[in-house]
C-alpha cells in the first residue's frame, strides 16, 4: 500500500523515528519502553525527540531490566496497548527470551485468541561497527523457529518505515531487527506521512537470469557489491532482500530459482541453524529440480561474533560472496 | 526480621478473633460466605485429584490447605480487576468467577481451559515460574495509564521468589507505581525443595524493602486475614499508592502434584497435624461453633450444592467436543503463515477420516 | 570406546543415573546441581539415590533460579568443578539461555582458552507424556546455532550412559537432551562400568538401500515403525541414529545419502529453523548430485507444541513418517 | 531507609578523619600509596580516552570518579581470591595485578586482552549487565566447596541491580554461604537512566535484607571507606559467614561509554561541582595538605612513572602482532568440530595472502 504524495531524504534510523512518531500520532494506544529511550532518545537516536513530543507516559525509560519490561509489555499488551519495546542491542535480549518463548509467542494460541500480544520488538543487530562482544550478534533463528513471532529485518530506509508501521499494526508480536551497520550509511527518498511494507514480502533488488541472490539487511549492500561486481565478469544476478525471516516470502524466492537454478545466500549468522538452511529447504521443497548447483551459503561462522578486531575476518564480504557466485556458475 | 514482619492474624486456631478492632469485620454472613467458597473449592481439588487417578483428567495440581489464602484474597477484588494465576490458583480463579468446566478442560489438555468467562480478565495458569509476575505489573500499569481504578492481583508460590521475573516484575511495579497486589503463598515447599534452602531470608515480606513497597505477612490459613490485608492492598493500588507484597504463610496437605509423592521429601504426619490443627475451613467451623452458629444442616446443604455443580462441570467436560486438529494451526496468529497453512492442509489429508 | 565385561538390564532413566553414579565415583570435581535432584531423586528419579551416596555438597538442590544456577555452575566450571546441571525440562531452560549463549558457550573463545567451561546441562524434552504445556518443548536448534555447546540427545539406555560419561568428561559444555518419552519405555542390556559413547557420532540402526531416514531422541521408535512398516512394502531403509545434533555425524550421513539418494528427516521440533533444515543443507553441500528426490522433513509444525489433548495431532507418527517414505519413493 | 543506611566514611571531603577509631588506619603511607594507585588509573582512564579519540582503540568506558571504589576494593584482595569486574572496572583489575596491555588490547578489540596474568584470577569483564553476578557467586561457591579461604569480589554498577541475574546471583550466594563480595558502585546513573527511575527503593544497600545478608553504604569516594569495609566484608566471606553487599555512593564525571554524550541527560555542572569537592584524589590530597606532608615532587614523580609504564603498554599493544583469524576458530571447542574446520580451511584459502 503505496499512498505516498511527498517524500523526504531520509537515513534508515530517521525512517524508524518516523515510522514511530507516525505512529504514536496515530494511535493512542502505542507506546514506548526501553533503556534510555527517553531523555537520551535511544543509544542510537532512534527515538529523538519523541519523548518530548509524545510525554513521559507515552515514551518510558525502564529499568535495566529485560525480561521485566518484556514482561510487562506483553502485560500491557494484553491489556489494550500496543508496546514498542527498544531492546538496546539484539545481543541482551537473551534474557528476556523466556518471556518472548514461552509467553509473546504463545498467548493467543493458549488461550485461543482470547488475549493477544500486539507488540513490537525492535533490536539493532550485527556486527561491522567495532562494538564491543554481543553487542554484534545476529541470531534472528532462534526467533524464526519460535512459533507465533514474526521477524522482519529492513535493509534501507524506506522499507524500515513502511515494515515499522506494519509491525505495530500487527495484531502479533514482531521481532523488528534492525542493521545497525546501515543505520547510517546512506539516505533515500522516503515519503511522507502513513504507509506500510507488507510482512512476509521480499523485494527483488536486481534482475539476471543466472544466480538468486538472497540476503537481509546489513548483507544487502554486500550482496549488491558482489552482484555488481560479478556483472562485470557477465554473471547477471536477481538480488533478493528476503526483508521479513518468517514467514519467508516462498514466491518471490520459488520463483527466482526456477528461472536461475543457482543459489547464494549471504548472512551474518553462524552457518549452522541459521535462516541458510531455511532457505536451502525451501528451494529443497519447492524447486528441487530447477537446481544447477547446490546451494551456496556465505554466512558467519560457526564461531561466537569474534572481539571487534576480528570481525572483517567473520563478516561476509562481497569477495567471498563473488567466490561463491563463481562457484555456482562453475558447478 | 520476623519480628519486623509479624505474622498477622485475625482469627486464631482456635476460631478466635484475636483483636477488638476486627470484631465488626467477622460476621456471620462472612463467615458463611468464606466457608462455603472454601468448602467449594475443596470439593473441586478432591474432585480433581480423583478424577486424574481415574485418567479422566492429566496431571493436576491440588491446593487443598491453601482455600483461604486463594478465597480471602479473590473475594477482595472488583469485577474489573485482573487476576494472574498459577498452575495452583484456579481455587481463587473460581472463586473470581472462572468456569468450572474450562478449568476441568485446562487441566484435560485443552486450550479451550484457557478461556475465561465474558468479560473476565484472568490469565491462563502461568506455567513457567514466575513469569506471571512482569505481566501483571505491566497490566496494572497499563490501568494506571488508562486512568482506571482497576487493580491486579498476581499470585505465586515460595519458590517463585527465586527467579528473576519475581525481582524484575516487583521492581517495574514499584518504579512506575502499578496498581497490582503481589500475592505469595508461601506454602513452605517449592516441590520438594523447603523454603529454607530456597532462600537465606526468614520471611519473603521482608523482599519487599528492596522495592521500598509495603510488606506484610499474614497467617495464609485465616481466610479473614487474607481478605483485609488483600483488601487493604488492593485500595493502596487503587489510590495511586503502587503495589504491595503479601506474603501468605501456608501449607498444601498433599502433593506438589498428582505426579509427586511428598513422602519422599517431608514427613507426611506434618501435614496431618497441620490439618487438624490450622486447617482454614476447621477454624470457622470453630468460630461458629464457639459463636454457637454452626448448622450441620446447611454445612451439608452447601456441600451438596458444590457438589452438584462440580458434578455438572465434569459432565461438561467430558461432554465436551473432542479436541480438533485444527487448533493447533489456527490460533498461532491471527492469520496464518503459509508455512502453517500447508502443513494443516497436508496433515488433514494425510489423517483423513480416520483422524490419526 | 566400549569395554564392557558384565551388563545389566536397564531402562533410559537408570542408564542415565548409571553414568552419573559411576562419574561422581570417578572424579571429585564432578558435582550436580538442579532444583529437587537431592532428597527428591529429581522429579523423573534421575538422581535417585545419589545425595545419599555422595553427600549433600556433591549433589545439590538448588533455589528455583536457572539463571543463578547456571550462572553459579559457570563460575563453578571456570574454577574447577564439573557441573552437571538438571533443568528439569527443556522448556525451562530459557530463563538461563542468557547465561548459556553469552557465557558458558563462549568463555574458552572470549579468553583464548584461559578459562573454560567443562559443564554438562542435562534436560527431558519432547512431549507424549500428557505434561502441562512448556514441559514438552523440542528447542534444540536454539541451541545448536549457539557456537561452542554440543548438543546430544540419546534414544536408548546404552547410548544415554556413554553420552553421559563422555559428555561429563568432554571439555566444553555439552546440552544433553533426554527423551521423557522414552525414560521408560523400554530396558536394555547396559554395560556395567565405564564407557563412552562418542559425541559427533550417529549410529546406524536398520541397513537399507531405499532411504536414509534420520532421527533422534523419541523419534527413534516412531521412525523404526515406520521403517518396519515400509519393510513389509518392499521398501528398505537405512535408518539413522543421529544422537549428536552438535556437531553433526556428516560421514555417516552422507555416505548412506550417497548410497539411497533419498531422505526422511524426522524431528518433534518446529519446522522451520529445526535441525531438519541444518540436515538437508548438509546434504546439499555433501551429496547433491546422489539426490534422487527432494528430502522430506517430517517434523512438529510451526505452531506452539499444544496442550497435551492436543498433542497426539502435533508428533510426528509412523503414519507420517511412512507416507514421506512413500513420497520420496515415488518422486 | 537511608537512615537504617548511613553512609559510612573514613575521610570526609575536607580531608579529615571522622571518627577517632579510624586515626591509624589512615597513615601517610597507606595514604600515599592509595594515591599513587588512583592516580595511576586516571591516567590510565585518560590516556584510553585520548587514544579512542585518535582513533587507535575503539569505544571506551570511562572511570574517571570511581577511582577510589576501584582501589580502595582491589587492595583488600589477597592474591588468590577472584575478580569479577564489569566493563568499567579495569581500574580494579589494573590495581590487582593485570596487565595493562592485555587492557589496552580489550579496548582494541582483542580476545588477547581478556587473558589475566599468569595465576590471577580476573574474569573477561562482563558486557552483559549483571551476568558475571552468578560467577561469582558460583567461583566463590567453589572455593568453600575446596576448603579454602580464597574469597571472590564481584563489581557492578546501580542499573544492573534490576537485572534478574543481580536477583539470583545474590540469592544462591546467600544459601550456600559463598564467600562473596558484591560490589556495587553505584554512580547513579546507567547510562541515562537515573538511579530514581532504576529503583524506588532510596538505597541499594537495603536490598541485602531480601538475603539476610549485610549491606553497608559508603562513601565511594573515600578510599579508606572502601578499603575497610571491604576488608571487613572479605574477612566474614572467609570465616565462613557468607557474601555481603556494599554500595559504594561515587559518580562518572565523564561519558557513560566515549559513543555517549552525558550533556543530553544530565548537568554536566553537577560533574564540575563534584569533581571540586568530592574527587577521591583530592580528598587524599588534602588530608596530606592538612597534615603538611603533601609534596609536590612525589606527585610529579608518581604520575611521571606511571605516565611510563602506561605509555610502555600502549605501544606494547600496538606493536602487538595483528589479529590473526584463526583465532576465530581455534577457541570455540577444545577441538574444533569439522564445520569450524571446514569454514576455516575454506576462509584462508579464500583469503590467501592478502589477508582480506
Ligand atoms: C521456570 C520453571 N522452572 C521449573 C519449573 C518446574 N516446577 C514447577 S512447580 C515448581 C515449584 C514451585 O514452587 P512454588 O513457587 O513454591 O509454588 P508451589 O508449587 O509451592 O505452589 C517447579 C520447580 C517450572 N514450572 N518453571
Ligand atoms: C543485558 C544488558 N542490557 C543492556 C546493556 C546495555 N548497557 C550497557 S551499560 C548499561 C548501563 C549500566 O549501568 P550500571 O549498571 O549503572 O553501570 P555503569 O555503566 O553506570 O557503570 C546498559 C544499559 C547491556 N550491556 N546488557
Ligand atoms: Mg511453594
Ligand atoms: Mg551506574
Amino acid at each position: 500500500m503505496k499512498m505516498a504524495l511527498q517524500t523526504k531524504t531520509l537515513t534508515l534510523v530517521q525512517a524508524i523515528t518516523d515510522g514511530l512518531d507516525i505512529m504514536l500520532e496515530d494511535r493512542e494506544d502505542v507506546i514506548l519502553l526501553g533503556e534510555d529511550i527517553g531523555t537520551n532518545g535511544g543509544v542510537f537516536r532512534v527515538t529523538e525527540g519523541l519523548q518530548k513530543k509524545y510525554g513521559e507516559h507515552r515514551v518510558i525509560d525502564t529499568p535495566l531490566s529485560e525480561a521485566g519490561f518484556v514482561g510487562a509489555a506483553i502485560g500491557m499488551a494484553a491489556n489494550g496497548f500496543r508496546p514498542v519495546v527498544e531492546i538496546q542491542f539484539l545481543g541482551f535480549i537473551y534474557p528476556a527470551y523466556e518471556q518472548i518463548m514461552t509467553h509473546a509467542s504463545r498467548l493467543r494460541m493458549r488461550t485461543m485468541g482470547h488475549f493477544t500480544v500486539p507488540m513490537v520488538i525492535r533490536a539493532p543487530y550485527g556486527a561491522g561497527v567495532r562494538a564491543p562482544e554481543i553487542h554484534c550478534d545476529s541470531t534472528e533463528s532462534i526467533f524464526t523457529h519460535m512459533p507465533g513471532i514474526k521477524v522482519v529485518c529492513p535493509s534501507n530506509a524506506y522499507d524500515a518505515k513502511g515494515l515499522m508501521i506494519a509491525a505495530i499494526e500487527d495484531p502479533d508480536p514482531v521481532l523488528f531487527l534492525e542493521p545497525m551497520r546501515s543505520y547510517r550509511s546512506s539516505r533515500e527518498e522516503v515519503p511522507e506521512g502513513k504507509y506500510t511494507v507488507e510482512i512476509g514480502k521480499g523485494n527483488k533488488l536486481t534482475h539476471g537470469d543466472d544466480v538468486t541472490v538472497i540476503a537481509w539487511g546489513a548483507m544487502i549492500p554486500v550482496a549488491m557489491k558482489a552482484a555488481e561486481e560479478m556483472k562485470q565478469k557477465g554473471v547477471e544476478c536477481d538480488v533478493l532482500d528476503l526483508r521479513t525471516l518468517y514467514p519467508i516470502d516462498k514466491d518471490l524466492i520459488i520463483q527466482s530459482v526456477q528461472k536461475t537454478g543457482r543459489t547464494v545466500i549471504v548472512h551474518e549468522a553462524h552457518e549452522t541453524g541459521g535462516t541458510g538452511s531455511d532457505l536451502i529447504s525451501l528451494i529443497n521443497d519447492e524447486a528441487f529440480l530447477y537446481q544447477k548447483a547446490p546451494a551456496e551459503r556465505v554466512t558467519g561462522f560457526d564461531a561466537p561474533v569474534p572481539y571487534f578486531g576480528f570481525e572483517e575476518y567473520y563478516l561476509p564480504t562481497p569477495k567471498r560472496v563473488a567466490a561463491a557466485i563463481e562457484k555456482v556458475m562453475k558447478f | 526480621m520476623e519480628k519486623l514482619f509479624p505474622i498477622i492474624r485475625v482469627i486464631d486456631q482456635g476460631g478466635n478473633v484475636v483483636s477488638d478492632e476486627h470484631k465488626e469485620l467477622v460476621t456471620e454472613e462472612r463467615v458463611k460466605s468464606f466457608y462455603s467458597e472454601m468448602a467449594r473449592i475443596r470439593m473441586f481439588d478432591r474432585k480433581a485429584i480423583s478424577l486424574q487417578r481415574q485418567g479422566r483428567i492429566g496431571t493436576y495440581a491440588p491446593f487443598e490447605g491453601q482455600e483461604a489464602s486463594q478465597v480471602g484474597s479473590a473475594l477482595a477484588l472488583e469485577g474489573d480487576d485482573w487476576m494472574f494465576p498459577t498452575y495452583r490458583d484456579h481455587g481463587a480463579a473460581m472463586v473470581f468467577g472462572h468456569s468450572l468446566r474450562n478449568i476441568f478442560l485446562f487441566w484435560n489438555g485443552r486450550n479451550e481451559g484457557c478461556i475465561p468467562p465474558d468479560g473476565k480478565k484472568i490469565f491462563p495458569p502461568a506455567i513457567p515460574i514466575a513469569t506471571q509476575i512482569p505481566h501483571a505489573a505491566g497490566a496494572a500499569f497499563a490501568e494506571k495509564q488508562k486512568g482506571t481504578k482497576n487493580a491486579a492481583i498476581c499470585y505465586f508460590g515460595d519458590g517463585a521468589t527465586s527467579e528473576g521475573d519475581f525481582h524484575e516484575g516487583l521492581n517495574f511495579a514499584s518504579v512506575f507505581k502499578s496498581p497490582v497486589v503481589f500475592f505469595n503463598q508461601n506454602n513452605q515447599y517449592a516441590i520438594s525443595v523447603p523454603v529454607s534452602r530456597q532462600m537465606n531470608s526468614a520471611t519473603i515480606a521482608q523482599k519487599a524493602i528492596a522495592y521500598d513497597m509495603p510488606g506484610v505477612r499474614i497467617d495464609g490459613n485465616d481466610v479473614f486475614a487474607v481478605y483485609l490485608e488483600t483488601s487493604r492492598a488492593l485500595e493502596r493500588a487503587r489510590n495511586g499508592e503502587g503495589p504491595s507484597l503479601i506474603e501468605a504463610m501456608t501449607w498444601r496437605y498433599g502433593a506438589h502434584t498428582t505426579a509427586d509423592d511428598p513422602a519422599k521429601y517431608r514427613n507426611q504426619d506434618e501435614s496431618a497435624m497441620k490439618r487438624a490443627e490450622t486447617d482454614p475451613l476447621l477454624r470457622l467451623e470453630r468460630w461458629l461453633k464457639n459463636e454457637g452458629l454452626f448448622d450441620e444442616a446447611w454445612v451439608k446443604e452447601i456441600e451438596e450444592k458444590a457438589a452438584m455443580e462440580i458434578d455438572a462441570a465434569v459432565r461438561e467436560m467430558e461432554s465436551y467436543p473432542p479436541a480438533d486438529p485444527a487448533v493447533i494451526f489456527d490460533y498461532v496468529f491471527a492469520k496464518s503463515t503459509w508455512t502453517i497453512e500447508k502443513q494443516k492442509r497436508e496433515y488433514l489429508k494425510l489423517i483423513g477420516s480416520d483422524g490419526r
